[in-house]
C-alpha cells in the first residue's frame, strides 16, 4: 500500500519565481506573434503550442505534478486523452458531412 | 441478552441518519431514495404501457403521454440505475469488501446523497410546473422551444451529475488508498474492479453532461445559438455532446451489475471465478472503449458516412469484453456446486437477458440494419433488455445477496424466488413482442399507433403487469427483512470475501482491527 | 440463408424495393447467429445447473480457474464475427447511401406534424400534403429539410430512414418495384402530434404519374386565389389551430372573421378585421394576440410569399 | 529540495491508518476533481474548435471586436496570482504562515482586479450590442457572429464563476490561517485550493489566445 511517500517535496521559491518569469515571457511572446500573419494554420498552431508550454509549466511546478504520485499524472493525462477522442471523432462527422 | 452495538442501533434519531457520515448508513439513505424513485419511475412506465393498450387514446392526451414517457425515462435513468448499484450496494459493501473502515471522503459521500435529493426535488418541481415532454434525451431544437419546466429539469440533472461524480471520485480514491494490507489490486474482489471501472467513467463522462446541460440552459435562456440552426448552430452537435456522456453512462449502470454477478455466480457455485484477470481487465477495457462508440446513436441523423463507419466498427469492439464476461460466468458454473437461491436466480436471469440485450445490440451496430431499426420499438426492447434485464436484475441479485449483512435478518426465501420467476417471465412477455413490432417498423415514442401492431402492444402491456408484480414483491420482501425474519448468520452463503467476516449487521467501525489479506478472493476448498 | 428467411420473415415488413433484400439478408444472418448463441447458452446453463446442483453443503468443486487456450478462443472468434458484421453492414450501407445519377428529385419538407412534398414540372411547382406519388421502377431521390425541429422520414417497406434536420439537406433514395401505397412514419420525436405525422407513398404506373403531374400543374394555374388559399390553409398548417366552423381552438376560428371587432391582450383594438389585420397576424402574430388566447403562433416570415398571403386572405374573406 | 517528515505527532482521521495515506488520498481526490474541471471546460473548447473551423472568417472578424490589451493584462494578472498562490503553499510548508497569509490576500486582490476588468469588458459589450446568439444586434455584423459571442460569454462567464468560487475558498483559507490551523504537518486544504486556482489559471491561459488572438 502506498505509504512509502511519508515525505513531501517542497518546491523551492527560486523555481517558482523562474516559472513565473517564463510564463510572463511566453505571454508577451504569444501577444507579439499573434500580430504577424504566418499564413495558413500556423498562427493557431503557434498560439496553441505556446499555451501548452505555459500549461505544462504550471502543471509540473506550480501544481508540483512533477513530484506527485504517478497516479495523479495518469488522471490528468486520461482526462486530456478522452477530450482529444471527443474532438477527433466529432470532427470526423462535422467536417466530412 | 445485551444487543451488541451495530451501525443500525449505534445512534438513534432522524438527525443521526440525515447527518451520518458512515458509509453503511449513507448506503441505506440511498436505498430508500432509489427504491422510491424506482416505484415512481415504474409507475409511470406502467401508465405508459396501459395507455398503449389501445391504438387510439385510452385515458391520456398526447401531451400527457409525452410527459409520462419523458418522466419514465428521466427518473429511471438519472435517479435509479445510475446511482442505484454504486451508491446503494457500492457504498455499503465496498469498504467492508476491501477491509477499510470507511470510504476515503465520508463527508463528500453524504454531500453526494444531498446532491441527488436536491436534483430530484428540482425534477419533481419540473413536473409540478407543467412537466417535460422532450424525452429523456432533450434533443434540440425541440428542447429549446419546449415549455419552461425543461430548464428546471435540466438544472436538476446537472445537480444530480455532481452526485455521480462524487461517488465515482470517492470509490477511486478508496480503492487506491484504503485496501487492507496484503490486498493487491489482483486480490481485490471483482465487485471492486467493477465499481472502479464504473467510477472511471463517472469521473470522465459526467462533466461533459454537465457542460451539455449548461449549454442547453444557456441556449434556452440567452439564445446562445450553438445548437440552433437558425443562426448557424448545429442541432446534430448536441447529439454528439449528449451521447458522449450518455453511452458511457450505460456502462456506469451495467459494470457494477456485472461485478455483482461475478460475486454471486462464484459464491453460489462454490467455485473460484473462471478467468479472474480476464474479467478484471475486461471491466476496465469496457470503460475505456465505451468512450469511442457514441456515434451509433447518430447513424441516420445526418452524420457523415465516414464517422458512421468508424463508430460502427468501434461499437462492435465494445461487445467483445462483454462476451468474454458472459463466457467466464458460465464457465465458473462448470464443476461447481450450484444452489438456486434468490440471488443466483436473479444472476442467471441477468446472464440470459443481458446476452439477448448484447446480441440485439449487433443489429443496431451494423449500419444497414440500423437504418431499418433505428428509433423503433426494436431499440426500446434492446435497451430494456440491457437496462432492466441487466442492471435491475443485477441490482436485485446484489440486494438479496447482501441483505442479510445489511439488515442482520434473513429475507423470505420462497417469496424471493417467486419475485425472481415473475419478474423474468413478465419481462420477457413485455419486451419480446416489442422486438417483433419494432423490426416491422413500429416507431418509438408513439402515443397513437397503427392498429396492425395492436396484438403486440396488448401482450406487452399484460407482460408489464406481471413484471410490475414481480418487482413489487421483490421490494416488499427486501424492505420487510429490515423488520422481520430469522437472525442472519455471519456468513449465510459461504462467501469468501471480507465483508462476510464481519458480524451482520456490521458494527459502526466495520473492523475492530484491519485484517490482512493473503490469498485471492474466491478460494473455496 | 433461406431457412432463416422462412423462420424470421414474419419480423420484417414486405419488401417493396430491390435494395430491401440487402438489409434483410444482414438481419437474417444476425438473428440466426443470435438465436443459435442464445440456445447454446441456454442449454449449457441448464445442463450445468442440473448436473452440478448442490447435493450437500461444502462438497468439493472443480479447481479449474482459467484456461488461456479457451479464453483466447472466445476472445478472437467474437471479435472476428462482430467486425465481419460491422463491415458487411457498412458495405451494404454504402450501396444504399448514394442515389443513381438519373434519380428523379422530389423535395420533402418536414414541419411540425406534416410532410409537404413538392415536384417541379417545367418551372411550375406542385405541392402535395402527406401524399408522395412516385412512378414505379424509377429511382427517386428525396431531398429533405425541416422548417422547425428534428423529424425523421422513414418508410419501413422501402427500408429507408433518414433524419430531417433544420439547416441541413439530407437525402434518401429508393426504386419501388411494387404498386400500391406504403405507410410512412416520422421516427424522430418532434412534439405533441409526433404520432400523427404520417404520410403515404403511392407507387403508380409511369403514365398515371405523368398524367397526374400534368393535371396538378394545370389546375394550379387556372384555380382562383381563394381555392388556392384553401389548399394553403392545409399546407401551411393553419388547420391545426384555426377551425372553419366558428368554434375557437388553439387560435381563433376563421369563420366570419372579416369585419369582426378584434380586442388584443395588449395594444389598441381593431374595429373591423381587414386584409392588413390578417397580413400582420401572419407576419407578426405576437403583436396581435387576441384576448383569451396564448401567443403560440410563430411568424411565417420567409415561409409564405406575398402572393400566398393574398390567396389565404381571399380564402378567409370567402368564409362569411 | 527539502522534504517534511509527516509522522511526528499528527493523528490521521479515524478511517486512515497513516497521515501520508490520508494526504495522498486527499491529493488524488483533488486531482480527480480537477480532471472533471478540465473535461467540463474541454467540452466548451471542443465546441469552440468545431465552430471556428466551420466559420473561420466570422471568428476572425468577431475577435477583432475584443480588446486585446485588456485580455493580455488579465492574463498577466492571473499568472501573477497563480505565482502568489504557489509561493503561499511553499511558505505554509515552510511554516511561515503569516507570509502565506499575505500572499493569499494578494491572490484574492489579483482575482478581484481580474473580475473588475471582466466587468468592464462585459459592460462595453452590452453597450455595443455584442450579445450572444439571437440578441446580437451589432451593426454590420454577420449572423454567425452571434455564435462567437455566445461561446465567448459562456466560456468567460463560467470561468468568472470559477474565479468567484476561488475567491470564496481563499477567504475560507484566510479564516483558518487566522485560527492557525495550518502547519508544515497539515496543509492539505492550502495545497488543494492552490491546485484548484492553478487549473482556473490554466483554463484562462488557453482562453486568452483562442478568444482574443485569432490571427
Amino acid at each position: 500500500m502506498s505509504s512509502e511517500h511519508s515525505h513531501f517535496h517542497v518546491v523551492p521559491a527560486a523555481i517558482n519565481f523562474k516559472v513565473f518569469l517564463a510564463l510572463i515571457g511566453l505571454t508577451i511572446l504569444t501577444v507579439i506573434t499573434a500580430r504577424i500573419n504566418l499564413g495558413g494554420p500556423w498562427n493557431i498552431v503557434l498560439a496553441l503550442s505556446i499555451a501548452c508550454t505555459k500549461a505544462i509549466l504550471v502543471f509540473l511546478w506550480f501544481m508540483h505534478l512533477k513530484y506527485s504520485h504517478a497516479i495523479n499524472r495518469v488522471v490528468i493525462g486520461s482526462a486530456l486523452f478522452f477530450l482529444i477522442v471527443f474532438l477527433g471523432l466529432t470532427a470526423t462527422d462535422v467536417f466530412f458531412r | 441478552m445485551e444487543v451488541e452495538s451495530n451501525y443500525l442501533n449505534h445512534e438513534k434519531g432522524l438527525k443521526s441518519w440525515l447527518c451520518s457520515v458512515d458509509h453503511k448508513r449513507i448506503g441505506i439513505l440511498y436505498f430508500i431514495a432509489v427504491m422510491t424513485f424506482f416505484l415512481v419511475g415504474g409507475l409511470f412506465g406502467l401508465l405508459v404501457r396501459l395507455e398503449l393498450l389501445t391504438p387510439t387514446r385510452l385515458f391520456m392526451s398526447s401531451d400527457l403521454y409525452n410527459k409520462a414517457m419523458t418522466l419514465h425515462g428521466s427518473v429511471m435513468i438519472f435517479m435509479v440505475i445510475i446511482p442505484g448499484i454504486p451508491a446503494v450496494l457500492g457504498n455499503f459493501v465496498l469498504p467492508l469488501m476491501i477491509g477499510a473502515k470507511d470510504v476515503a471522503f465520508p463527508r463528500l459521500n453524504l454531500l453526494s446523497w444531498y446532491f441527488l435529493m436536491f436534483g430530484a426535488t428540482l425534477a419533481v418541481l419540473a413536473i409540478v410546473l407543467g412537466g417535460v415532454d422532450t424525452g429523456w434525451t432533450f434533443y434540440t431544437p425541440y428542447s429549446i422551444r419546449s415549455m419552461e419546466a425543461v430548464t428546471v429539469i435540466l438544472f436538476g440533472a446537472f445537480i444530480m451529475g455532481f452526485s455521480s461524480i462524487l461517488t465515482g471520485l470517492n470509490f477511486i480514491v478508496t480503492i487506491h488508498q484504503l485496501r487492507a494490507p496484503g490486498m493487491t489490486m489482483m486480490h481485490m474482489p471483482l465487485f471492486g474492479w467493477a465499481l472502479y471501472a464504473a467510477a472511471i467513467i463517472q469521473i470522465i463522462a459526467t462533466p461533459v453532461l454537465a457542460i451539455t446541460l449548461l449549454l442547453l440552459i444557456a441556449e434556452r435562456l440567452f439564445g446562445v445559438g450553438i445548437f440552433d440552426a437558425s443562426i448557424g448552430g448545429d442541432p446534430i452537435l448536441f447529439q454528439h455532446f449528449f451521447w458522449f456522456y450518455s453511452h458511457p453512462a450505460v456502462y456506469i449502470m451495467i459494470l457494477p451489475a456485472m461485478g455483482i454477478i461475478s460475486e454471486v455466480v462464484s459464491t453460489f457455485s462454490r467455485k473460484t471465478i473462471f478467468g479472474y484477470k480476464a474479467i478484471a481487465f475486461s471491466s476496465v477495457a469496457i470503460s475505456a472503449i465505451s468512450f469511442f462508440v457514441w456515434g451509433h446513436h447518430l447513424f441516420v441523423s445526418g452524420q457523415s458516412e465516414l464517422a458512421g463507419a468508424i463508430f460502427s466498427i468501434l461499437t462492435v469492439l465494445v461487445g467483445v469484453p462483454t462476451a468474454i464476461k458472459l463466457f467466464n460466468w458460465v464457465a465458473t458454473m462448470y464443476q461447481g456446486s450450484i444452489k438456486l437461491d434468490t440471488p443466483m436466480l436473479y444472476a442467471i436471469a441477468f446472464i440470459g437477458l443481458f446476452l439477448i440485450g448484447g446480441l440485439t445490440g449487433l443489429f443496431l451496430a451494423s449500419m444497414a440494419t440500423d437504418v431499418q431499426l433505428h428509433d423503433t420499438y426494436f431499440v426500446v426492447a434492446h435497451f430494456h433488455y440491457t437496462m432492466v434485464g441487466g442492471v435491475v436484475m443485477g441490482m436485485f441479485s446484489g440486494m438479496f445477496y447482501w441483505m442479510p449483512k445489511i439488515t442482520g435478518k434473513m429475507y423470505n426465501e420462497l417469496w424471493g424466488r417467486v419475485s425472481a420467476v415473475l419478474a423474468f417471465l413478465g419481462f420477457n412477455v413485455t419486451f419480446i413482442p416489442q422486438f417483433i413490432m419494432g423490426s416491422q417498423g413500429m416507431p418509438r415514442r408513439y402515443h397513437l399507433y397503427d392498429p396492425k401492431f395492436h396484438a403486440y402492444h396488448l401482450t406487452s402491456t399484460i407482460g408489464s403487469w406481471i413484471l410490475g408484480l414481480g418487482i413489487v414483491i421483490a421490494m416488499i420482501v427486501l424492505i420487510k427483512s429490515f423488520k422481520k425474519g430469522s437472525v442472519a448468520p455471519v456468513n449465510p452463503w459461504g462467501g469468501t470475501t471480507l465483508e462476510w467476516t464481519t458480524p451482520s449487521p456490521p458494527p459502526h467501525d466495520n473492523f475492530a482491527q484491519i485484517p490482512t489479506v493473503t490469498s485471492r478472493p474466491y478460494e473455496y476448498n | 440463408m433461406d431457412i432463416l428467411e422462412k423462420l424470421f420473415s414474419f419480423m420484417l415488413p414486405e419488401q417493396a424495393t430491390g435494395t430491401a433484400s440487402i438489409i434483410d439478408q444482414i438481419f437474417y444472418a444476425i438473428i440466426g447467429l443470435s438465436a443459435l448463441v442464445t440456445i447454446l447458452f441456454f442449454l449449457v446453463v441448464v445442463w450445468f445447473v442440473i448436473r452440478y446442483r448442490r447435493r450437500r453443503e461444502g462438497e468439493k468443486t472443480g479447481t479449474i480457474t482459467e484456461s488461456h487456450k479457451l479464453e483466447i478462443v472466445w476472445t478472437v472468434i467474437p471479435t472476428i464475427v462482430f467486425v465481419a458484421i460491422a463491415l458487411w453492414g457498412w458495405s451494404a450501407y454504402r450501396t444504399l447511401e448514394h442515389p443513381p445519377a438519373d434519380a428523379y428529385p422530389i423535395r420533402v419538407v418536414g414541419k411540425q406534424w406534416a410532410w409537404v412534398f413538392s415536384y417541379t414540372l417545367d418551372g411550375k411547382e406542385i405541392q402535395t400534403l402527406g401524399q408522395l406519388n412516385v412512378p414505379i421502377n424509377r429511382p427517386i431521390v428525396l431531398e429533405m429539410t425541416s422548417l422547425d425541429v428534428l423529424h425523421s422520414f422513414s418508410v419501413p417497406a422501402f427500408r429507408v430512414k433518414k433524419d430531417v434536420v433544420p439547416g441541413l439537406k439530407t437525402q434518401v433514395w429508393f426504386t419501388s418495384n411494387k404498386l400500391g401505397s406504403f405507410q410512412t412514419y416520422c421516427t424522430e420525436f418532434c412534439g405533441t402530434a409526433h404520432s400523427k405525422m404520417l404520410a403515404t407513398v403511392n407507387v403508380m404506373p409511369e403514365q398515371q404519374f405523368e398524367r397526374w403531374l400534368r393535371d396538378e400543374a394545370a389546375a394550379s394555374t387556372t384555380a382562383s386565389p381563394s381555392v388556392l388559399g384553401a389548399r394553403l390553409y392545409e399546407f401551411k398548417g393553419c388547420k391545426s389551430c384555426h377551425t372553419l366552423t366558428g368554434v375557437d381552438d388553439v387560435g381563433p376560428s376563421f369563420k366570419g372573421l372579416v369585419g369582426k371587432r378584434r380586442e388584443f391582450e395588449e395594444g389598441a383594438p381593431v374595429e373591423a378585421a381587414d386584409e392588413n389585420y390578417i397580413r400582420r397576424s401572419i407576419l407578426d402574430p405576437k403583436s396581435q394576440i387576441v384576448k383569451g388566447f396564448k401567443p403560440k403562433m410563430n411568424s411565417f416570415v420567409g415561409q409564405m410569399t406575398d402572393e400566398e398571403i393574398h390567396q389565404i386572405t381571399q380564402f378567409i374573406k370567402s368564409l362569411h | 529540495m527539502s522534504t517534511i517528515n509527516f509522522e511526528k505527532g499528527v493523528i490521521p482521521s479515524h478511517h486512515f491508518s497513516t497521515v501520508s495515506q490520508e494526504y495522498h488520498a486527499g491529493i488524488l481526490g483533488i486531482w480527480l476533481f480537477l480532471a472533471t474541471e478540465v473535461l467540463m471546460f474541454g467540452g466548451l473548447f471542443v465546441a469552440y474548435a468545431i465552430f471556428r473551423n466551420m466559420y473561420p472568417s466570422v471568428f476572425h472578424d468577431a475577435s477583432q471586436l475584443l480588446d486585446m490589451q485588456l485580455g493580455a493584462m488579465n492574463t498577466v494578472i492571473l499568472i501573477a496570482s497563480s505565482y502568489c498562490m504557489a509561493q503561499a503553499v511553499h511558505y505554509t510548508q515552510k511554516g511561515e504562515t503569516h507570509h502565506a497569509f499575505t500572499l493569499i490576500l494578494l491572490t484574492i486582490l489579483c482575482a478581484l482586479f481580474f473580475l473588475g476588468v471582466k466587468y468592464f469588458e462585459y459592460q462595453h459589450k452590452f453597450h455595443e450590442g455584442l450579445l450572444p446568439g439571437m440578441n446580437f444586434t451589432h451593426a454590420n455584423a454577420t449572423r454567425e457572429m452571434g455564435i462567437f459571442f455566445g461561446l465567448y460569454f459562456v466560456m468567460t462567464g463560467l470561468h468568472a464563476i470559477h474565479i468567484l468560487v476561488g475567491i470564496g475558498l481563499m477567504a475560507w483559507l484566510l479564516l483558518r490561517f487566522k485560527r492557525n490551523e495550518f502547519s508544515p504537518h497539515y496543509f492539505i486544504p492550502v495545497d488543494g485550493v492552490g491546485l484548484y486556482w492553478h487549473i482556473v489559471d490554466i483554463i484562462w491561459i488557453f482562453l486568452f489566445p483562442l478568444l482574443y488572438l485569432i490571427g
